[in-house]
């Protein structure tokens, strides 16, 4: 067929070529485009919360209570009178810090146990593996909520719980990469030099396993928020007054039927949200498959 | 042959790794910070009764023997008893997993239906709108929390509009069928109680469809890309150059192939209902295995946890292995 | 084929004619989840205690008398009590002619049993009847069976109030040993054959009880007072309040159990149609404690600025929906020796001078410890807001039961909402809790070491001159109110959703969480 | 203009569609083809024999598509066929084998059934049936059917495998053999054996064949004629020992000096330049960037395919 005349050409184009096709495969994806608004629009709220939340989203104001969506209270109001919609902005910055922690926590331990596993071999990955392997043979929400109650509740011990569950996934992928790069010739001729293997490890296998493993954080992300979300409505997560999304679903369970609103709209959220991480990963995927590159 | 020492390694790896699981789930029930036997005893207990209590039930020996009297009870079968519903918690769970089997079931067999018919269809019709439609189907299924979709629905099939029943397996005057196996829908019938059939299958409906669209979400996802996979394939272009028709094409030569991963996913899908159904459970009020696991966490009855996460973990790896099983069976290439 | 036609139109008749509660059948719908066991040696939730207590008579029982909870005589007849150096000998008359449900006689030896059951099993009740100075050590002589009618018990001095009501059911239910003992395994004193069936000489039999389906109780037609106008209750686990609510509005059930404070406040507004909305005060307290072994609570006005601090009408106009009682005072209303205290009104000023004059003007941090249901959660908010008002950052860390008591038995916590079921009608069951650090209840948990009021709880708990016992508690409430570790929120008002065919309902839930009567329920 | 008895393509025109833009694969081919006829189709690779042979088994797809002309098959036109006729005419009368024979093969179902399932849908009988000719189909390629039958696609050597697949596809007694490279993944000893029992079977079963190939040498050995393609244009036919011994064609001229010959010393010498991009193909003859003898028409004008001698047909503006 007609496809290898085309590696021919890409080899005389620039690099920059390969970026305008990512850009390209990412417009011509308008799902991907679609959940890279929505995570910019998630980000953003975040960041400008104290700007955008009309209320102040803890502080409680009886006389206002239940009351159903209005001008005044887009989202409506809570049993103690607070603001949904303030509510709900303020939790972004909730999730995007539950995200953000996770990911580097989850990150660096997989990193850490998958390549050294990968790098070793041996003994030394038999033993990480399994030790993996443990991990994954639960469920993940079920450990991540065994792990939240052991550690006590809160946001803080919910997140290391999230982490502790994630950290496999990364794992896995970091070891598989770590073994492709360390049968790659150079590594051999690096060590000839007489680097050590830590030497080697640190600055010539790590660096190689770091990008398939920042895309699989990336791909993950829209699963943390539903694990966090998880764990708040059944309480094992953030704390009250915190308005984690899933915290305040919760919290409207006994007004869902006079009272709907309460759960609806950080629900709504949660699911908006994570479909932008979906269909931005979704994008990613694409992008970089490599079958779609041609 | 050689399926047989692979499936030998694979169930000597599964028992090392549930060793491994077992202490785990030790080390978490010891690290809790509760006080089982406050739980047992209610807040009005002066501290005296409690430290009475602790020493009867061995929790004031060294952990080390703590872990070998659970080890061996867990050999014999014996995972302790519930500090809450003061029972022995493997009958806790022989009582509570039929109903979360049954819930898996028919949440599975509804994802896989719905799952693999879109994958299908839109690998096949790529980039049409039935292709768009499925994904964005998909990517939707992934991303809603399963515990808003079930009360929204809840809300509305059941509290506004009537049309379903709300919560639990079986109305509330509905007279449980004889149990023979825990599974309301089979047992019904086979003790002829259609009313009770007709009652728990509507019972099933909203929870199945809340748990079953995340699963046929991810199914018809990989069934799709399982699937252009296969289609761009050389033996489908020889497939194709026989003559034998698209049908046939889809059906016999891609679709068999295309399933090899699909039955993995399926596998870890009903693994992963084990999760959704704490969510799910909780929601619709379903007495099984995830609601006893939640409320056990929520109350810290650790003889409870330990028991329910380790049969959780149990079932989840034996699930596993069986699906590595089924792929090796499946694909030839397997074998060697 | 034509068998299984008429089997199946059978059981459809059977179900459609079940459809409706019938005449003599009350159903109820609750949320059972928390029943952990129906053995009187054991229970110790109120509710179950409430079916408990329904199929378990014993010497004496409790009964609302011109609104205040007393014990009366039940199988006992009559009692005479001696007073021998420092024992007090008690001596029980039962009636002639008592059999169990199953038509056993009921003797002094089921008794005695049923007494060295609970304290043998030593669960949660045994406590109280060591309260009362009876042991596992010494229990063959301080519980003896005299003769077949006559059960001796020598406690400690005590008012007799407090000697009678502990030996009420639920846990001085009498079970029948015969029976009991025959169905024993592994010396368990047949624990886990009581727990899900009831072998008692109560107005009610526990026919059975199928975890997280139901409850069923059936009349009992060999009752001593004879047999109650119910003949069936039905207890169905209904986990969802707002699913109770509306089986109870469409008739499915005659009661309604556990509804929401919001639902309850609607039906109060709605009023009309074919339920109504039943309240009554509960035998229980709600409170904020603070640990006084802790940073600023060491500081008696730091106590104080936060007993002003804290808005009691929002609390139980917003979270109780006014379906709870001002009440600062740790006794209940109406109860013996009860003076009405409620000094306490949200003053900001008046906290923020305290908290100043105690040396903190800018507050301080801490953490407020609570169980995971909505109603302490919503208190801890406020009472979390009302902090905030005058400088001080509240922590809300909500947990179990199970990992708060923990915690708070350890005294390892700084601030505490939480409550306390009365477990029997007598000043004594709250002033020993909450004033008495040597009992290691509630005082010693909040660190509230103080010995003056740890020596008038006890001198009142051994007074039998009423009059002088009388001016002890108030006393005592005098002393206590400004400067204990606890804050009172309020005292709880039961309420429940009832149809309008029950009968009498009103009647049998007086004196709730400790007390509750079906043989005063009957329908239309 | 029918050319040839059994086949004739004219003007065929695909196209695919990618990121980079339209790449126009094929430019208006033209081929033809008499019964029992052996026609070899060589060029570079990526110039469009493939594309060629698919379009002739109506096997393109998204994202490509037969933009144009015409593929006479035994007097009728298959472009205007619906698919269902298209699959009364694939594996029945058009059969084809590929150059990754074990890829080729399923890899689910056994050799056995592979074979009688293909039988079974020429002829409409069932596959039970079938398997009674798949003893004599493998017997027939040399192959021990007893072993084989059972044997699935990855158990099977290169060799082996491609036997399979010429079992499968002469089992029909198809009018028309497309042979896709199907000797380039195979050894070079392997590659003689299988050429030899294509020919003997080719021979016996009086089959048109299309054999594409990127060896010239193996082409003009194997065939009656040899059509040369380059960027998407057939540019050169003629019988097989014309083309080696008078190209006309410079690209035709450049390729046949760039094969190294056992036994003679030549330099060789290769073509300078590479292969053009069909998304922006170069203008008129689309050789012309490459060409020693380019001149003015040629920037301009796409050659036509003609006659310049008794059959041999030449596109350059050099022969017009």
């Amino acid at each position: 067929m007609v496809e290898k005349s085309e590696t021919t050409i890409s080899r005389w184009k620039p690099i920059i070529e390969d970026w305008k096709h990512t850009f390209y495969l990412w417009k011509r994806t308008k799902l991907a485009m679609i959940g890279t608004f929505i995570v910019i629009g998630f980000i953003v709220m975040a960041v400008f919360a104290p700007l955008l939340a009309p209320y102040d989203p803890i502080k409680t104001n009886l006389p206002e209570r239940l009351k159903a969506p209005s001008k005044q209270h887009l989202f409506g109001t809570d049993q103690f009178g607070r603001d949904i919609f303030s509510r709900v902005i303020y939790g972004a910055r909730i999730e995007v810090w539950i995200i953000f922690l996770v990911t580097v926590i989850s990150g660096v331990i997989g990193v850490a146990v998958g390549v050294t596993a990968g790098y070793f071999g041996g003994v030394i990955d038999e033993i990480l593996m399994r030790i993996t392997d443990i991990f994954l043979a639960f469920p993940r929400l079920i450990l991540a909520m065994a792990l939240s109650a052991m550690l006590g509740r809160g946001l803080t011990n919910a997140i290391l719980a999230i982490s502790l569950v994630e950290w496999t996934v990364i794992a896995r992928l970091a070891r598989a990469e770590a073994m492709k790069v360390k049968s790659q010739p150079y590594i051999e001729a690096i060590k000839a030099v007489g680097a050590s293997n830590f030497r080697v490890l640190i600055f010539h296998v790590l660096p190689m396993c770091l990008s398939p493993v920042l895309v699989q954080l990336t791909l993950r992300m829209g699963t943390i928020i539903l694990t966090a979300a998880g764990l708040g409505f059944l309480g094992l997560g953030a704390q009250p007054p915190t308005p984690e999304w899933g915290a305040i679903v919760s919290d409207g369970r006994s007004y869902l039927v006079q009272q709907w609103w309460i759960s609806t709209f950080p629900g709504l959220f949660i699911a908006v949200v994570v479909l932008g991480f979906n269909l931005l990963g979704d994008g990613i995927r694409d992008i970089l498959d490599p079958r779609l590159r041609r | 042959m050689k399926l047989g020492s692979f499936i030998i390694r694979r169930l000597f790896l599964m028992l090392l790794v549930l060793f491994g699981v077992s202490v785990l789930v030790f080390v978490i029930a010891k690290v809790i910070p509760a006080d089982p036997v406050g739980a047992i005893l209610g807040g009005n207990a002066p501290i005296d009764l409690v430290e009475d209590m602790k020493r009867r039930l061995g929790l004031d020996k060294p952990l080390m023997n703590q872990f070998i009297d659970y080890m061996s009870g867990i050999l014999r079968g014996d995972l302790g008893t519930s500090l809450k519903s003061n029972r022995p918690v493997a009958k806790d769970i022989a009582n509570f997993f039929p109903a979360t089997l049954e819930l898996s079931i028919c949440a599975t067999f509804l994802s896989v239906v719905i799952g693999i018919f879109l994958g299908i269809l839109s690998a096949v019709y790529r980039n049409k709108f039935i292709d768009h439609f499925a994904r964005v189907f998909s990517i939707l299924g992934v991303s809603m929390p399963v515990f808003w979709t079930g009360l929204l629905l809840l809300l509305l099939f059941y509290f506004r509009l009537g049309w379903l029943p709300g919560t639990g397996r079986l109305g509330l005057f509905v007279t449980p069928p004889t149990r023979y196996t825990g599974l309301y829908l089979l047992d019904s019938l086979l003790s002829l109680n259609f009313e009770a059939f007709k009652d728990a299958l509507a019972h099933l409906v909203l929870p199945s469809i809340v748990l079953g669209y995340s699963a046929a979400a991810s199914i018809a996802r990989i069934t799709r890309s399982s699937m252009l996979d296969v289609l761009r394939q050389d033996f489908i272009r020889t497939a194709k150059a026989k003559g034998i028709g698209k049908r046939l094409v889809i059906y016999r030569h891609a679709l068999r192939n295309a399933l090899i991963p699909v039955v993995t996913i399926i596998g870890l899908t009903f693994g992963g209902l084990l999760e959704g159904a704490v969510l799910t459970e909780t929601i619709f009020g379903w007495p099984g295995l995830g609601r006893y696991i939640v409320n056990s966490l929520l109350l810290l009855d650790y003889p409870a946890i330990m028991g329910g996460t380790l049969f959780v973990a149990v079932i989840y790896s034996l699930v596993n292995l069986i699906v590595d099983i089924i792929y090796a069976a499946l694909d030839p290439r397997m074998r060697i | 084929m034509w068998k299984k036609i008429l089997l199946v139109t059978l059981l459809l008749a059977t179900v459609l004619s079940f459809a409706k509660t019938p005449k003599d059948t009350l159903v109820i719908a609750a949320n059972t989840e928390i029943f952990i066991t129906l053995d009187p040696a054991v229970c110790y939730e109120t509710f179950a205690a409430a079916v408990v207590t329904s199929a378990y008579s014993g010497l004496t029982k409790i009964e609302p008398v011109n609104g205040v909870l007393t014990p009366v005589p039940d199988l006992a007849e009559k009692w005479e009590v001696v007073q021998e150096g420092d024992v007090t000998v008690w001596t029980f008359y039962l009636r002639k002619g008592l059999v169990f449900a199953n038509g056993d006689p009921l003797t002094a030896e089921d008794v005695v049993f049923s007494f060295k059951r609970v304290l043998t099993i030593n669960k949660s009740p045994a406590w109280l009847f060591n309260e009362l100075g009876l042991t596992k050590e010494n229990m063959d002589q301080t519980i003896i069976a005299k003769d077949p009618l006559t059960v001796v018990l020598k406690t400690k001095p005590l008012a007799r109030n407090i000697v009678l009501s502990i030996i009420a059911p639920p846990w001085g239910g009498v079970v029948n040993k015969k029976v009991v003992l025959a169905n024993q395994v592994n010396n368990d004193l047949g624990e886990a054959y009581l727990t899900d069936k009831s072998e008692g000489a109560g107005p009610f039999i526990i026919v059975e009880w199928k975890r997280k389906e139901q409850v069923i109780m059936q009349s009992n037609p060999k009752y001593w007072a004879g047999e109650p106008p119910l003949k069936k209750i039905i207890i169905k686990d209904v986990p969802e309040e707002t699913t109770q609510f509306l089986l109870v509005q469409k008739g499915d059930v005659d009661i309604a159990w556990n509804i929401t404070t919001e639902q309850a406040a609607q039906l109060r507004e709605t009023k009309g149609g074919n339920i109504r909305l039943v309240t009554t005060p509960e035998q229980s307290n709600e409170y904020v404690a603070m640990n006084c072994g802790w940073g600023p609570f060491k500081d008696e006005k730091v106590r104080l600025a936060i007993k002003y601090a804290i808005d009691y009408d929002a609390i139980i106009n917003s979270v109780m929906r006014g379906f709870a009682i001002l009440n600062q005072n740790f006794m209940p209303i109406g109860y013996f020796g009860y003076i009405e205290l409620n000094p306490f009104k949200r003053d900001v000023q008046k906290a923020k001078q305290l908290l100043t004059e105690a040396g903190y003007p800018n507050g301080f941090e801490v953490e407020i410890i609570t169980s995971t249901t909505d109603i302490r959660r919503n208190e801890a908010i406020i009472v979390q807001s009302n902090l905030a008002d005058i400088g001080i950052k509240a922590n809300i860390v909500q947990m179990p039961s199970s990992e708060m008591y923990a915690k708070y038995r350890q005294q390892g916590h700084q601030m505490i909402i939480a409550g306390w079921g009365i477990d029997y009608p007598d000043p004594d069951a709250l002033a020993k809790p909450f004033a008495n650090y040597r009992v290691k209840q509630l005082a010693w948990r909040n660190m509230w070491y103080d010995d003056h009021a740890a020596d008038l709880a006890e001198k009142a708990g051994v007074e039998l001159n009423d009059e002088k016992r009388a001016q002890m508690y108030k006393e005592l409430q005098e002393y206590w109110i400004t400067r204990s570790a606890f804050a009172m929120l309020y005292q709880p008002v039961g309420f429940w959703a009832v149809s309008n065919d029950v009968v009498g309902f009103e009647r049998a839930v007086e004196g709730y969480t400790l007390t509750f009567d079906f043989t005063k329920i009957s329908k239309k | 203009m029918e050319r040839g008895s059994l086949l004739n393509v004219s003007g065929l025109r695909v196209i695919f569609h990618t990121y980079r833009g339209t790449i126009k694969a094929l430019n208006g081919v033209e081929l033809w083809l008499n019964e029992e006829e052996r026609l070899g189709i060589v060029g570079e690779t990526g110039c469009g024999k493939s594309v060629t042979a698919l379009s002739i088994m109506r096997l393109i797809e998204q994202p490509g598509e037969i933009i144009d002309g015409s593929i006479i098959f035994a007097g009728h036109d298959l472009l205007k066929f619906s698919e269902d006729d298209m699959d009364k005419i694939r594996g029945k009368q058009i059969s084809m084998i590929f150059q990754e024979p074990v890829a080729a093969l399923n890899p689910v179902f056994k050799v056995g059934f592979q074979i009688a399932e293909t039988i079974s849908h020429s002829r409409g009988i069932s596959v039970k049936d079938a398997y009674a000719e798949v003893k004599e189909s493998l017997e027939m390629v040399g192959l021990d059917w007893q072993r084989t039958i059972d044997l699935y696609a990855h158990e099977l050597s290169g060799g082996m495998a491609q036997r399979v697949m010429i079992a499968m596809a002469l089992a029909v007694k198809p009018k028309l053999l497309i042979a896709d490279e199907p000797t380039s993944a195979l050894d070079v000893t392997i590659q003689a054996q299988i050429l030899e029992l294509l020919d003997k079977l080719v021979t016996v079963g009086k089959n048109a064949v299309i054999l594409i190939t990127h060896d010239l040498g193996i082409a003009s050995e194997f065939c009656d004629r040899v059509a040369v393609m380059y960027a998407g244009n057939v540019i050169e036919v003629a019988s097989s020992a014309e083309i080696f011994d008078q190209p006309l064609h410079p690209y035709t001229k450049g390729l046949i000096e760039s094969i190294p010959v056992i036994g003679k010393s030549r330099e060789l010498v290769g073509i300078p330049g590479v292969v053009p991009d069909l998304v922006d193909p170069p203008t008129g003859c689309r050789f012309h960037p490459r060409c020693k003898h380019v001149f003015d028409k040629c920037y301009s004008d796409l050659p036509s395919l003609t006659e310049v001698k008794p059959n041999h047909h030449v596109a350059c503006h050099l022969y017009q």
